[in-house]
């Protein structure tokens, strides 16, 4: 399937660009994770430690298990440091 | 009973023209940006634009149900803010003054930990550090678990 | 860092024009007079007007110093207030947002509880019962024993 | 000594005046109540239920065992209702 990845704050900055479109066979979050690490060492930086990604599928917060089925739009970011 | 994102400046006062008509209490609450001694020129605020709007919607409408709000308002700005700038304001109306304090207190602690906002320092050397989220603002939240509609008051 | 107390109506926008400059959070709180379903047509406020101003200072003074606040107001209002109109307001500034709250929640209590002022309810009849203490108020300040300003923001 | 005696509220319209000047040999706030309470009906309604009245001894929050040396102003009213 294809979905569009978000990125937001320093995880764009470590990336290098805001927003990708990605052909994935992965079934959860962790799944895509895996393979968007393994694209190039960016992204390998940006998602580094995970303790410190928050992930939103579809623009609602999810967790690394959640599963992809049907997403279409999967956003990574930072804790967010609203208010 | 409406939440805001935008870039402008908004008025507190002009913002409470007609509020919580009925209530017998009003709580506002007014984040804004502090210089932290000089050392700060401004903040880049970052925002999710696609889910900011549901977010706070949801929100609002939560903290309505749960405290039996007769208005409420969330205004979240974006964009670069200079020291000393409103970035966002939170107003509840109930009818005793426990239950507007309590769901001011509780969209702060969603809004800190759950909204898609990120805050960059902007310095005399040009853009700085993103802001850490607070331990104590991502653990905030738990407080409210299993609570719902304070009856003290 | 003033309180003041009038029989003339006041403005929370105008109020908070210029208040709490520097600080990171400011809350207000208003107390409106319900109309409770049409009973009420107005309340009438009486004081005590040699103990009123001295109380309010000593109140502010106390929570600017417990809380660390950078700024606080106190405006409350006597007289025949109708129904909507508001009755008093408090708002407090401070670096981080548990202080400026706590700090609001503690000048409202005081205030309950503390502050001589007197609300009779008028009703299409007339002057009608004067409001009663409630309980919840008169023990809200318990919760603030031993405790000064409150360091988990 | 002579003190003025000021009411409020309830109290107020129980006892009839707003404000009276006592001369009273009252060691403390509960020896006053005593002597006005036997003044008349009126501040016998007015002072018959203490739990019900609150004091101020020169314009300061007093308890009932607050002594009056030196006081100038003893004021009665119902528990307060600000806010």
């Amino acid at each position: 399937m294809v979905v569009d990845v978000l990125y937001f704050a320093w995880l764009r900055e470590r990336v290098g660009q805001a927003r990708e479109r990605v052909e994935t066979e992965a079934v959860t979050v962790r799944d895509l994770v895996a393979e968007l690490a393994a694209r190039d060492e960016w992204h390998a930086a940006a998602l580094s430690d995970l303790t410190a990604v928050r992930v939103a599928v579809d623009q609602e917060l999810a967790d690394l298990d959640a599963p992809l089925a049907g997403a279409r739009e999967i956003a990574f970011f930072p804790p967010m440091t609203g208010g | 009973m409406s939440a805001r994102v935008q870039a402008e400046p908004f008025d507190v006062g002009h913002e409470l023209s007609g509020f919580g008509a009925g209530a017998g209490a009003i709580v506002t609450f007014s984040g804004l940006v502090r210089d932290e001694g000089g050392r700060l020129l401004a903040l880049e605020i970052e925002h999710y634009p696609g889910m900011t709007q549901k977010a706070l919607d949801a929100f609002g409408n939560d903290a309505a149900k749960r405290f039996a709000l007769s208005d409420w308002r969330i205004i979240h700005r974006f964009g670069r803010l200079g020291a000393g700038e409103q970035i966002m304001m939170v107003a509840t109306a109930a009818r005793h003054r426990a239950a507007a304090f309590d769901a001011a207190e509780y969209l702060m602690d969603w809004l800190k930990s759950r909204a898609p906002f990120w805050k960059r320092e902007i310095t005399a050397s040009g853009p700085g550090a993103w802001v850490e989220a607070r331990a104590e603002d991502e653990g905030a939240l738990d407080r409210w678990k299993g609570t719902s509609c304070n009856p003290a008051d």
